[in-house]
């Protein structure tokens, strides 16, 4: 049957819907493949519909395997997109190696992209009241308390506050901070509330 | 929505607290609001009635509704009727939660305040559900729900809305005649143009 | 059931799924269609399952290539028993994408019988959704659902834990971002395997 | 610590309290929320109650660290604050999502100047869309056969349900909202002021885009 080895790819991407695999090259290569050997089966066949129209009906079928071969390859490039996009909120605009191994070359100056664009809308923010722009990925949600006890989960090095205070995030540590500069931390899984 | 965004709408509700300080009015940019004298009741949002107790600088004034009497007639009505009545206040358990859980020593007979208050909600939920059910047996296109709080109606979503829609869907597509090809265009552009004002 | 469009992996799933058609003219070359027959070539007349991507797409030539046929669980029968009592019917088995398949084949369906089937079907099942998503035991309340169905059934769910939470917690903790805290979760995984 | 000195908003000389900038802007915030469709931007609150934030935050700096007052007004400042990110963010999922025909109406939009976007909106948008489509050419389009490499912005535009049901509550009385039913008879409804309704988004989003209802 035609275009199964891309409904593979997507059913593979549907079960880890929580996390980004490794771009799966070697498989849309083979897709790619299949395509062009389905068009140049069409232009020897559509040079030979003088001779036998029902061949022309042949040709229509492939044109629609290699439509549905497209939009299948399209939607895995763009469901991968939205994954990276996360990526981009949740772990800020430095990916780590581990993470970023799991892109293609061409997504990761995608990431870059998508990255800058943001940055640039959230500088602009605010620029006539005098506010040098306003981070998004902050304030995610309802402020209940000023201060949190948080956990360091892992050897972060220092952390200098607004105040000016520095103070030293080492694993197992635990700190009293303000709410509203340590959230980015604890969403990125360097520090943890205690409850 | 999270119920946690819907409480931090409800926080902005106005209480009574009694502070145990005095200072001059205080101007906030949702109103102003003071001057707090020591022992004298006054009017302050929710969210800062929570923080003030935190700190213990204030007792806290149960609201007016948070009475026995009048929680046990809403109970015996709520229980009577087939439909919603209407409750004492648009965010009740919100406000419910946030003051029986901070300040509990502040409201009489908080225990049995907190039972009855649990009691009106768990027969409401119950009540939501069979007339979830009977809306969508009935038609399921349109439905009007006085007197539901908003975080009863948060608990619904995305179920009934999400079910709504399925069947308009259902209702739209097996409508169609002429199907579109798959592959070439998007078949179900049923939503396509956005409104213009 | 989702809104479906271009680049909805859902829906290229869904129109994966295979519906019975006859051919109605011959088709050189194309004789793997049909897995029973060992012709290079389709004759017109052969009766094959095929993708509904494929089916449609050979429905709106003009002239058509093909007629849709009604799969069996769209047929009197089980409409019979869908119509009877929906909620005895364990979907899961009947057919995954019940309702997304119905849609299709509803179109060609002459006498609407399929489409009131559908809205019959989902109408009454709607209780079942509710009791899956309070249920203690949620996977067997879960098994005889749909593939949408479980996905609405489980975000019910989510609503009801959250709800339930809201009401015990008296602070709403921040928490590692969910994509971070799997992939770190992954990562150990794979560390502990050598 | 003066906040609610009157403010006055560029574009009407109607005088206006921070206070109900703030009203304004939980509404906003909440029906952008709940909409499936992008809203009007009401950038005039934002950038107003942005101006209001900055004027508390330079006199909180001048108040002692454990100053009582300085502790409300943070976390007032806090609340404003998750209010503002939550809606600009939730319109950019929704610019991002909708990119395409969010685009060519918004282009129609500006020349009549009823534009949905604000100018860095917009920009965004245009970016996103161009960076997604270089992105599809490099890695899969250009790589296909040569009859069908292009971008084709009809097919791959996502538009937003407007057909979804959602919940509101009246602010004031309407009469005759008009419910497509698909059997073919119309139904007709009157929202009273105060009312709570479930229904389909088509037909009330006009009267949330002037304020009429609440999504809830």
């Amino acid at each position: 049957m035609f275009a199964e080895k891309v409904i593979e790819l997507l059913k593979e991407t549907e079960r880890n819907p929580e996390t980004i695999d490794q771009f799966n090259d070697e498989k849309i290569r083979q897709i790619l493949e299949e395509m062009q050997l389905l068009f140049k089966m069409n232009m020897n066949d559509a040079n030979a519909t003088m001779d036998n129209k029902a061949l022309w009906t042949t040709v229509q079928v492939r044109h629609s395997a290699l439509e549905r071969n497209k939009r299948c390859l399209l939607a895995y490039l763009y469901n991968r997109m939205n994954k990276i996009k996360t990526l981009r909120w949740e772990f800020g605009s430095v990916l780590p190696l581990d993470v970023r191994e799991l892109l293609a070359d061409e997504e990761y100056d995608w990431f870059t992209k998508y990255s800058s664009n943001l940055a640039t809308y959230m500088r602009s923010l605010g620029q006539d009241t005098g506010y040098n722009g306003i981070d998004l990925t902050e304030n995610l949600k309802p402020p209940k308390s000023l201060y949190i006890e948080v956990l360091c989960v892992l050897d972060y090095g220092k952390l200098e506050l607004e105040d000016g205070d520095v103070i030293m995030l080492k694993k197992n540590s635990r700190h009293f901070l303000p709410t509203t500069e340590c959230q980015t931390l604890i969403r990125q899984g360097i520090l943890k509330q205690i409850t | 929505m999270d119920p946690y965004e819907i409480e931090f709408i409800g926080e902005n509700r106005i209480i009574s607290i009694i502070p145990n300080f005095t200072y001059d009015k205080i101007y906030l940019i949702c109103g102003e609001f003071g001057p707090f004298r020591a022992g004298l009741p006054m009017n302050v949002p929710l969210w800062l009635a929570l923080m003030l107790k935190q700190k213990q600088k204030c007792r806290i004034v149960p609201p007016d509704w948070m009475d026995m009497d009048a929680l046990e007639n809403i109970k015996e009505e709520e229980k009577r009727s087939r439909f919603f009545t209407k409750m004492p206040n648009e965010h009740y358990m919100v406000e419910a939660k946030l003051i029986l859980g901070a300040a509990s020593e502040d409201v009489p007979n908080a225990s049995e305040i907190k039972t009855v208050i649990k009691d009106i909600w768990d027969i409401r939920m119950s009540k939501l559900r069979t007339s979830m059910d009977a809306l969508m047996k009935s038609g399921g296109g349109y439905g009007r729900l006085d007197h539901l709080t908003m975080m009863e109606i948060n608990s619904v979503k995305p179920l009934l809305p999400a079910a709504m829609d399925s069947l308009l869907r259902i209702q739209m597509k097996s409508k169609k005649t002429t199907p579109a090809n798959l592959n070439v265009s998007s078949f179900s552009q049923s939503g396509g143009s956005s409104q213009n004002i | 059931m989702e809104f479906s469009n271009y680049l909805s992996i859902t829906d290229i799933l869904v129109t994966n799924e295979r519906i019975p058609c006859k051919f109605l003219h011959d088709l050189p070359k194309m004789g793997f269609l049909d897995p029973s027959a060992a012709d290079d070539d389709l004759k017109a007349g052969t009766n094959a399952e095929i993708p509904i991507w494929l089916a449609e797409s050979l429905y709106t030539r003009r002239p058509p290539l093909v007629n849709v046929e009604l799969p069996k669980t769209y047929k009197d029968s089980y409409r019979e028993i869908l119509n009877a009592d929906a909620c005895t019917v364990d979907l899961h088995k009947l057919g995954q994408h019940f309702y997304e398949l119905g849609c299709y084949v509803a179109k060609h369906d002459i006498k609407g019988e399929v489409g009131s089937t559908l809205i019959n079907t989902l109408r009454q099942r709607f209780r079942m959704l509710l009791s899956a998503s309070v249920a203690t035991d949620s996977i067997s309340a879960m098994q005889p659902l749909s593939a949408s169905e479980r996905l609405q059934a489980a975000a019910a769910a989510r609503t009801e834990r959250n709800l339930a939470s809201w009401l015990q917690r008296g602070d709403c903790p921040l928490t590692t971002a969910n994509m971070v805290a799997n992939h770190r979760k992954r990562k150990r995984a794979e560390m502990e395997m050598f | 610590m003066d906040s609610n000195e009157d403010i006055y908003l560029s574009d009407n000389e109607e005088e206006i309290t921070a206070e109900i900038v703030l009203k304004t802007l939980q509404s906003a915030w909440q029906n952008e929320r709940l909409a499936p469709e992008i809203l009007p931007h009401r950038s005039d609150m934002v950038e107003c109650m942005l101006g209001q934030l900055q004027h508390m935050e330079r006199n909180i700096s001048k108040l002692p660290k454990t100053d009582l007052r300085a502790s409300i007004h943070k976390m007032e400042i806090s609340r404003i604050k998750f209010i503002i990110c939550n809606y600009l963010k939730i319109r950019l999922n929704k610019i991002e999502k909708y990119c395409i025909p969010i685009i060519k109406d918004e282009r129609q939009r500006t020349d009549s100047g009823t534009n949905y976007l604000t100018p860095s909106e917009y920009k965004y948008a245009q970016e996103y869309l161009l960076n997604m489509e270089n992105h599809m050419k490099n890695v899969i389009l250009n790589k296909v056969p040569g009859n069908m490499q292009s971008f084709d912005m009809n097919k791959m535009a996502e538009h937003p349900n407007l057909q979804t049901h959602v919940f509101l509550k009246a602010h004031e009385t309407v009469n005759g909202v008009v419910l497509e039913d698909l059997v073919g008879e119309d139904e007709e409804i009157d929202l009273e002021e105060g009312s709570q309704h479930i229904l389909q988004y088509k037909p009330i989003a006009d009267l949330v885009k002037n304020g009429k209802v609440q999504l809830v």
